[in-house]
């Protein structure tokens, strides 16, 4: 239970600080480092078991069908990672508190603080390598509002970015090797994968796994080329620096080599990436360090360098070096977290880093200066620090490796050179800052800083010094500890210790301390040398490549989407074309087997009419009138189409629709232009002619074949079960209020939600109404001509008549509400042509919003009613009365289903048309020309 | 004897149907042409309706006159459609031939 | 006898037809169009009344009946669009 | 008749398609109505041709399929609706982008350069 | 009463939505606000209910008018359909609730409209019946171009305009194939339509092969696949941000409709036409995927990034539908729920950054300062990792969940890469958009004009939206046993066509 | 003239008879079903619409109302053989022209149905109704009122202005008595 507290501790601190805004700054950092000090305590305990050998693991189901689950393990490794980042974690709140300006946010700092650091001391404790991820993308997320802590700086917003790009992109790739890693073991628990080596490395996978995993641990860990990041994440405030570049973030990637060390490592393609890597890394950071003028840049470049060579040294194919990383691991994290809170006093006293101006702080800061050296020295490699130990075992692990052959011997000379390229900057820092002539134009008065802003680095030099004098005593059952569960297993005799004798690594550190002295006093002619390389930037990089991938999405965005109705639409009949199009090749043959229909003459009339009707359409089509006219050929020519093939209601149905869609587009045509424009070039004709007759052809062709095969539908049932089941004898009639009434429930909404949305859109709808027609005539006076007036009234109560008649019938002849209710509606609006919408307006007060809603309601009800006789929603009823003198009528529930039909639709239509019409009514006729 | 009748009837109202459309086409303008479908046409339907009447009344159990109403239908709107298209063709100052007669008598502007 | 003559009937309604396409078609009017375009939905009121004859069944009597009623009523507003344009107001 | 039934669908397939590829709003919309005639008298196809069958029972000894007619009372009237909706919409376009456009105004070449005009024009 | 409860998220938006249109609720706003947020909330009860009562007795299969399948049309309640219906019904709940502040008044017939859309939605989810998913399409459809011009200015006009008439070209091939299916097949319910499509012979396997290749057509129109997703971007960047957030659930209409027609009718038994539209779906989504990415990075303002973080999705689901495994399907209905909501939430953030920066709205450059940053910058912290896919919210697990469905399939090696590098690019893109909206101040910012303040109401719907991905991720155990439950049903054939023909018993 | 009827319920006595039998010529009925239903519709839907109808003059002969509508209707018939015979024959020979018949009529109904006869019997279509005033003021007489119509052969325009006022003018001016 205790292994779980630790990261819920971390995290309970991150929301306990975030609520510490109105506390005193001295309560705020107490009540947030109160946390990770009870886990520190909890560590410790926990401590002995580890060091003897246990894994201390702890697993809580989560997500156990996808084989997540939350899972903490402490081996030594883990154990000696949580040390660092809660040790180092509680020295950084503690300094920050000093740090922080007093308009700064501490709750913010120290909530984003905490919330790094449950990240980690997860990615360190998971037992699950999903979780692991989780934890690993986690510290991404964090370190992304650390980086851009102060947001109002540009650098900080940009720094932030790109460190969030380049680990998350590792992470992305991490993330898929873990995937693949935990496919080929077949769990995702560390446990099982970190003894499944030969699994894993035997596999077909194993490379892409192993580059994807390393690929995740570089960017994290800064390895070149990967490395850029680094030095802008610095916008960051300098405890976060400190924490982040020291012990944690940067870590976490060398954390993760070592953490599969036991599972990936031991093929030639991990020495070589990892090694060569790392080798790279080690070399580029410290000769880059060395011309940083930022103090904190200089810093950076080291970490950089540093974090190659604990790569390199992961890389090397024997123990011990692994054990050396180990080592060095702890040694870099006090070394250049007290180094990184030394920079952060001197910026923080003197109110720059460059260290072009800072000079001779020693005077000012006698005693942060000392610190600051003793840490430097032990970055440098200087006996009797910590460094000194971690880099011998370096150089003494260069020399036993064989990994580059018979060129082998080239990596102690390269690690020889990094150690004086390191020694070289050191000596800058030291001397650059400290010493080297009087400060130019500090923007502050320095002085010491408070005296508890050194405490931590105190602490931390302390370490260096102690360690570095008496290593058995302090490091020894840690370092053997995660040893132990880094190398897995056996773990070699090895012996920290001062002094070894005189021996090849003592030479190579003297080499490079005396080169990195030579190097830093003769380094005018490096600096000059330097000065005429060409200036990679890899920020400007980094964003001007952003910007051009931007600016290219942008284009092709443009491009594909240019708002161009015509293309988005022949894309789409270009893919139905294809999908249609295609298996039509296929088939063996395209007529089918049934009888076919032979052809008369007025058959063969019609046809020729409708085909006539839809190409002047066509042809017409720039003459909106005309073409108008043409389409209702089609319309009427369909109609006796349905007649001619058995389907009377269709017909009607079409018939009616047909005329109120004429009605309608007369409407439009008044407020759109009477003309098209020729704007279409024939090339473009031409493709649009090819795209449609390629369709016509296809549907033909796909029509043909459909009807002239034998079709066996479920449409018997519909004809056995009509009269029986559904009470009428007009199949297709029962099939829409019954069978199938649930559609005609959906359609009448639609055709309600139409009317609705119509009249939404007419609403402030800024008309623009011609005074005269096409041709310059202008618009007849006569209103409403006598004539058409009165016959209009005398049809009104006919219309009506043949409504009911044709709503009544509709169950067992053709007919139906939904006719019906067009018949009625059509007859209003020949009354609306007739007299006009405000004379309408004087005698009929109903609203049609309300007779829409009531149709559905009707309609809704009906179905609904068949609940109270335990049926189903739309079970229909039906019985025969006989009523004397009168005779058999019959009653159905489905002829109130299409009550509510008749007057959705009614209502609908008059909706639609009335309140385009009262719209030009109420508006005043302007002359605007078109 | 009603087959004869029918028979009679369908090939009147098909004559006067077809004529109609014909003075649509044969006439010289659009007055003129007018007169064809609004009036032969008519008739012609008229006939074709009584046949289908005796047909249905004597094919069928009963009586069927319903085909009366769309007779009745007809006369009713064939004069106003032809009115609305007068008025529209006078509107739009259609040429009528040349010795056409009273061509004052028509009002400008209604 | 019935049957020849109403194929007779159907020749000519269908010839009628195609002399009220052609109006429809050559114009030159728009209200030689529209006047072509009634002609046509009466005669097809003709072509319906003989199919059903023909075929011996009065169910899309409705058909026809609907035509006679609703025709007029498209003439109608397009008649009063070239009027007026606007057709209801 | 099938053939002849098939030419005409296609040929109301072509001229819709043709209509709806035009750039202004009218043409568009007879192209949309055109379309659903097509379809319409395709979805009504799927039963199969059949005459004097019609599906009133009792009128006939054989029947025409009833179910594909349902659908298509069903689609027509769906096609109804939105017709009348892009038909006023076609309308409000119009009004409020000043042309009759499809895409709201006359493209040119440099369909960027436009973009830019028009956002102006909106501002 | 429960006997009819799979009914209920269908029959209650519709009675919902004609109640506001009648007294009282057409004349009063507040009225009608507080009887649309009533309802709708009851509607997501409904739904929770049948959900509820799915999860006990197993797949619900409801005849409507007593008629049984294949001849009437039956609604079909399994894990799938009733959790699709509950997301709904809560964006419902979110969406009605957030216009209370006052969106809903900036045009005529919000409530109703989207109790509409709400009952089309639902409709298509619900229906064992091809041509009643057509007519529910049309439902939501004709109330979505609707809702697209509520309180539209001039710009979305034309959006409206361009995205009905691609739709109705849509609907027109939905009826084209329909008409196929039907031809050659004779029947119209799904399960019977997988009988049969099993049983077909010589070339009318072809002929019904065209059919389910257009409705593949219609489907990734619906869905926004490429390259029939052009008209999503600017559809949803004009639409009112509150209706964007609902037609979140739209495009999932699509995608949903692909699963059942290809894991039922052309699934495992089909025989010839067995996965017919697997490889294509798989290049489509794959190509939906990089040109939503495109898209993202190309955003140059917050509601054109979500709209394009929801083709991505979009092609991230159909990839997954594509696979066609048991593993695959339950990820997509895992993600499914999670890019749903949190798009959704992205762009109701949107409007509310938007209105709180004045002329410079949501467009991705520096502007004056939130009134409210911290909780906007939260809520937009919180929604971005979860588009991310980045730990601790849902999205990471949809993300971890689509890799390893994945895994096997044909082709992981194009699917990986790319939807690892869109993944990267989306991080880069999101984290930009939110550090240059909440971090980069204009110098001279000194006049405030569009500032206020988030609406409690916003607040709620905003919260129920953003509370969704953490909740996913805690509850993840849960919720990933329904979906493999769900999915382990979608593709049951067997079981499916026996509980659907003989009416869920 | 008369415009209001003695019964409420009955507004258009007229229209419900016709309406009456319209119904049952729908259903091809006489059942006592159908006539109960035919009454009920012929009192309810004239009912309904009244607000729909301007107030015209009634019939007061209806005994002459249906001579001259059986007059009509031979008219028809026999004058359109005279037309077909028009239209057959050279349109050479045909001497169009426009008339304007004077109007003693004044309620637009009565007008309506003469403009209508008018246009169904031989060789003429009613064109206009002349003067046009912004409003038609029914039963207003002080302007006088012509009818525009076209002739397909005019060959003695008084003779066919008479024939017209006397053959419909008069007798539905005797039957509206107005
Ligand atoms: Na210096
Ligand atoms: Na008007």
């Amino acid at each position: 239970m205790t292994l779980l507290w630790i990261p819920l501790l971390s995290l309970l601190g991150s929301i306990i600080s975030s609520m510490t805004g109105k506390l005193t700054r001295n309560q705020s950092t107490g009540l947030t480092m109160l946390m990770p000090i009870i886990a520190l305590l909890m560590t410790i305990s926990l401590a002995p078991a580890v060091f003897s050998g246990e894994v201390i693991r702890r697993t809580i189901s989560w997500i156990p069908l996808l084989g997540i689950d939350i899972a903490f393990r402490l081996d030594g490794l883990a154990l000696l990672f949580v040390f660092m980042i809660l040790g180092i974690g509680i020295l950084v709140i503690f300094y920050a508190r000093y740090y922080l300006s007093s308009k700064d946010s501490m709750p913010k700092l120290y909530a984003y603080l905490m919330l790094f650091m449950t990240a980690m001391l997860g990615i360190v404790m998971s037992n699950n390598i999903i979780q692991l991820w989780f934890f690993w993308e986690l510290t991404s997320i964090s370190s992304f509002l650390l980086i851009s802590y102060w947001w109002h700086k540009a650098e900080a917003r940009k720094g932030a970015i790109m460190a969030l790009a380049i680990t998350g992109g590792g992470g992305l790739a991490l993330l898929a090797g873990l995937l693949l890693l935990g496919n080929i073991v077949g769990s995702y628990n560390l446990d099982i994968i970190l003894e499944s080596k030969d699994i894993i490395q035997a596999h077909a996978w194993y490379e892409v796994t192993l580059i994807l995993v390393l690929l995740g641990a570089f960017t994290k860990s800064a390895q070149f080329p990967f490395h850029f990041w680094l030095p802008h994440a610095m916008a960051a405030p300098t405890p976060v620096s400190a924490y982040l570049h020291s012990a944690t973030m940067v870590k976490a990637g060398i954390f993760l080599l070592a953490r599969f060390y036991p599972a990936l490592a031991g093929t030639d393609l991990w020495f070589i990436l990892v090694s060569l890597t790392g080798l790279t890394t080690l070399l580029f950071g410290a000769y880059v360090a060395l011309f940083k003028h930022d103090l904190k840049g200089l810093l950076a470049y080291s970490t950089i360098s540093h974090l190659g060579l604990i790569t390199l040294l992961l890389g090397l194919d024997t123990q011990l070096a692994a054990v050396a990383a180990i080592f060095h691991i702890i040694n870099h994290a006090t070394f250049k977290a007290s180094l990184f809170m030394a920079t952060g006093i001197i910026d923080h006293e003197t109110g720059t880093r460059d260290m072009r101006k800072l000079n001779g702080m020693w005077r000012f800061m006698p005693y942060t200066a000392t610190l600051a050296m003793v840490a430097a020295a032990a970055m440098a490699g200087v006996p009797l620090l910590n460094g000194f130990l971690s880099k011998e075992m370096f150089f003494a692990e260069t020399l036993h490796q064989q990994l580059l052959g018979s060129m082998s011997w080239l990596i102690p000379v390269l690690a020889t050179v990094a150690g004086a390229l390191a020694v070289a900057y050191s000596a800058r820092f030291i001397h650059d800052v400290f010493f080297n002539g009087d400060p130019i134009d500090l923007p502050r008065q320095p002085s010491e800083p408070p005296r508890y802003m050194r405490v931590p680095i105190e602490i931390l030099v302390a370490l260096c010094l102690v360690v570095g004098i008496f290593p058995n005593f302090i490091v020894d059952d840690i370092l053997k500890a995660a040893s132990f569960a880094v190398i897995g297993g056996y773990v070699p005799e090895f012996k920290v210790a001062l002094w070894h004798g005189f021996n090849l690594p003592l030479l190579m550190s003297a080499i490079a301390v005396t080169g990195g002295v030579l190097l830093y006093t003769q380094r005018r002619y490096l600096y000059q040398y330097h000065a005429s390389l060409p200036n990679l930037d890899a920020k400007k990089a980094f964003d001007s490549s952003i910007y051009v991938v931007t600016k290219w999405c942008q284009r092709k965005i443009c491009a594909i989407e240019n708002g161009s109705l015509q293309r988005y639409l022949i894309l789409m009949f270009v893919v139905v074309l294809f999908f249609a199009g295609w298996p039509l090749f296929e088939m063996s043959q395209l007529g089918g087997q049934k009888q076919l229909t032979p052809i008369d003459v007025h058959n063969a009339i019609g046809a020729s009419l409708l085909m006539i009707g839809a190409i002047s359409t066509v042809i017409w089509y720039r003459t909106r009138m005309i073409s108008l006219l043409m389409i209702s050929v089609v319309g009427l020519m369909v109609s006796v189409a349905f007649t001619r093939f058995s389907a009377p209601d269709l017909a009607l149905t079409q018939l009616t629709v047909e005329v109120v869609t004429i009605v309608l587009l007369m409407l439009a045509l008044f407020f759109l232009p009477q003309r098209s424009p020729k704007e279409s070039s024939s090339i473009r004709v031409l493709r649009d002619l090819g795209i449609s007759a390629g369709l016509g052809i296809v549907v033909s062709s796909i029509c043909y074949a459909l009807i002239t095969r034998p079709l066996e539908s479920i449409s018997d049932f519909f004809l056995a079960n009509a009269k029986t089941g559904g009470g009428g004898t007009n199949v297709v009639n029962v099939i829409l209020v019954d069978f199938r009434g649930f559609d005609t429930l959906g359609e009448i909404c639609v055709l309600g939600i139409a009317a609705l949305g119509i009249s939404k859109l007419l609403v402030n709808l800024p008309l623009i109404m011609p005074s005269h027609d096409s041709e310059g005539r202008p618009w007849a006076k006569e209103r409403y001509p006598i004539l058409l007036a009165s016959i209009s009234q005398s049809l009104l109560p006919l219309a009506l008549m043949v409504s009911f008649y044709i709503f009544l019938r509709g169950h067992n002849l053709p007919g139906g509400g939904f006719i019906a209710g067009l018949v009625t509606a059509i007859a209003f609006i020949l009354q609306y042509i007739a007299h006009g919408s405000n004379w309408i307006a004087e005698r009929l007060t109903i609203n049609y919003r309300k007779i829409i809603a009531s149709g559905i309601i009707i309609a809704l009800f009906t179905g609904v009613g068949s609940w109270f006789f335990g049926r189903p929603f739309m079970t229909t009823w039906f019985d025969y009365f006989d009523i004397p003198f009168i005779g058999e009528i019959e009653l159905a529930s489905a002829l109130i289903f299409d009550v509510g039909v008749y007057f959705t639709v009614v209502g609908a239509t008059l909706m639609i048309l009335a309140s385009l019409g009262q719209l030009t009514t109420n508006a005043p006729k302007e002359g605007v020309k078109i | 004897m009603t087959e004869w009748i029918i028979s009679i009837l369908l090939l009147v109202g098909g004559s006067f149907v077809l004529v109609g459309s014909i003075g649509l086409v044969k006439m010289p303008d659009f007055f003129m042409r007018l007169h064809g479908p609004t009036k032969a046409t008519t008739l012609g339907m008229a006939a074709l309706l009584t046949a289908a009447m005796i047909f249905f009344s004597t094919t069928q159990a009963g009586l069927s006159v319903k085909e009366i109403l769309i007779s009745l239908f007809l006369l009713l709107t064939a004069p106003i459609s032809a009115y609305m298209m007068i008025k529209s063709a006078i509107h739009h100052k259609l040429e009528s031939i040349e010795r056409t007669s009273g061509k004052d008598n028509i009002e400008d502007d209604i | 006898m019935l049957e020849t003559v109403i194929l007779i009937v159907f020749a000519m309604i269908g010839l009628s037809l195609l002399l009220n396409i052609w109006r429809l078609l050559v114009g030159p009017s728009v209200p030689d169009r529209i006047l072509a375009l009634d002609t046509m939905y009466i005669n097809s009121i003709a072509l319906i009344i003989l199919y059903g004859m023909s075929m011996g069944t009065a169910l899309y009597y409705e058909a026809a009946l609907l035509i006679a009623m609703l025709g007029f009523v498209s003439t109608v507003a397009v008649c009063k669009y070239l009027l007026r344009g606007d057709i209801i107001e | 008749m099938e053939l002849l039934y098939a030419s005409c669908v296609g040929i109301l397939v072509s001229c819709g398609v043709f209509l709806i590829l035009r750039s202004r709003t009218f043409p568009v919309v007879l192209g949309l109505t055109m379309l659903s005639y097509a379809v319409n008298l395709f979805l009504f196809s799927s039963g199969r041709l059949s005459l004097n069958k019609a599906a009133v029972l009792g009128t006939s000894p054989q029947y025409a399929d009833p179910l594909p007619q349902a659908l298509v009372l069903t689609a027509i009237v769906i096609g109804f609706a939105m017709t009348a909706f892009v038909v006023i919409l076609a309308i409000r376009g119009r009004a409020d982008l000043g042309s009759d456009h499809v895409d709201g105004l006359v493209l040119d070449k440099n369909s960027d350069k436009n973009n830019d005009k028009n956002k102006k024009g909106k501002v | 009463m429960i006997q009819h409860l799979t009914s209920f998220p269908v029959l209650l938006p519709m009675l919902a939505a004609v109640i506001l249109l009648m007294p009282p609720c057409g004349k009063s706003i507040a009225i009608r606000r507080v009887a649309s947020v009533v309802l709708s909330i009851i509607t997501f009860l409904a739904s929770l209910a049948l959900l509820l009562k799915v999860q006990v007795d197993g797949t619900q299969v409801y005849a409507i008018g007593d008629w049984s399948a294949p001849f009437g049309i039956v609604l079909v309640a399994d894990p799938l359909s009733t959790l699709l219906a509950c997301l709904t019904a809560l964006l419902g709940i979110v969406c009605v609730l957030y216009a209370c502040a006052g969106d809903d008044d900036k045009g005529s017939f919000f409530h109703p409209l989207v109790h509409f859309l709400v009952l089309g939605v639902n409709g298509a989810f619900l229906t064992g019946d091809a041509f009643n998913l057509f007519v529910f399409f049309e439902v939501l459809l004709i109330a979505s171009y609707s809702l697209l011009m509520h309180g539209g200015d001039k710009k979305n006009t034309r959006a409206a305009l361009q995205y009905v008439i691609m739709n109705l070209v849509g609907s027109a091939v939905f009826l084209i194939a329909l008409g196929i299916l039907y031809g050659v097949l004779g029947t119209l319910n799904m399960a019977d339509m997988a009988q049969k499509v099993a049983l077909l012979q010589g070339d009318d396997v072809y002929l019904a092969k065209i059919g389910g290749l257009l409705l593949l057509v219609v489907f990734a129109l619906k869905g926004a696949l490429l390259p029939l997703h052009l008209w999503l971007p600017n559809t949803y960047a004009t639409a009112m941000p509150i209706v964007a957030a609902l037609f979140a659930i739209m495009t999932k209409v699509g995608v949903y409709s692909m699963m059942r027609v290809y894991t039922l009718i052309f699934g495992d038994e089909a025989g010839e036409l067995s996965h017919m539209a697997q490889s294509w779906l798989w290049w489509l989504a794959l190509a939906t995927i990089a040109m939503g990415t495109i898209g993202v990075i190309a955003s140059k303002d917050l509601r054109k990034l979500a709209a394009n973080l929801v083709i991505v999705s979009v092609g991230t689901l159909v990839a997954l539908v594509a696979v066609q495994t048991v593993e695959a399907s339950s990820a997509a209905i895992y993600y499914l729920v999670h890019s749903t909501l949190v798009t959704a939430a992205l762009f109701i953030l949107a409007d509310l950054i938007g209105r709180q920066r004045g002329n410079v709205a949501d467009r991705i450059t520096a502007g004056p300062p939130l009134t409210q940053p911290r909780l906007l910058g939260v809520c937009f912290l919180i929604a971005g990792i979860a588009v991310i896919g980045m730990p601790p919210l849902s999205g990471f697990i949809g993300k971890v969940w689509l890799l390893k469905a994945t895994l096997n399939a044909e082709y992981t090696f194009v699917f990986w890469p790319l939807y690892l590098l869109a993944s990267l690019a989306i991080l880069i893109g999101v984290s930009k958009a939110g550090s240059t909206v909440f971090w980069h101040h204009q110098v001279q910012a000194t006049e405030n004009i569009g500032q206020e303040r988030v609406h409690p109401a916003q607040l709620v719907a905003l919260i129920i939206l953003i509370s969704g991905a953490p909740l996913m991720s805690f509850f993840a155990g849960p919720l990933s046993e329904y979906a493999i439950d769900a999915a382990t049903q979608l593709h049951d054939f067997n079981h499916n066509i026996k509980v659907i023909l003989s009416g869920g018993q | 003239m008369r415009l209001d009827t003695r019964f409420k319920w009955l507004p258009a006595p007229i229209l419900s008879i016709l309406l009456f039998l319209v119904w049952l010529l729908l259903n091809n009925s006489v059942s006592a079903g159908h006539i109960v239903l035919a009454v009920i519709l012929a009192i309810v839907i004239p009912l309904a619409t009244s607000p729909f109808r301007t107030k015209q003059p009634l019939i007061i002969k209806p005994g002459l109302a249906i001579r001259h509508l059986l007059l009509v209707l031979y008219d028809i018939v026999t004058a359109n053989v005279q037309v077909a015979i028009l239209i057959l024959g050279p349109t050479k020979k045909l001497t169009p022209g426009f008339i304007k018949v004077p109007l003693d009529l004044t309620h637009s109904m009565p007008i309506t149905i003469l403009a209508s006869t008018v246009s169904l019997t031989p060789g003429t279509v009613s064109a206009e109704v002349l003067p046009w005033t912004e409003t038609f003021i029914e039963g207003q007489d002080s302007e006088q009122r012509f009818l525009l119509i076209h002739v397909l052969d005019l060959k003695d325009e008084q003779a066919l202005i008479n024939t017209i006022k006397q053959r419909y003018e008069a007798p539905l001016m005797e039957i509206f008595q107005c």
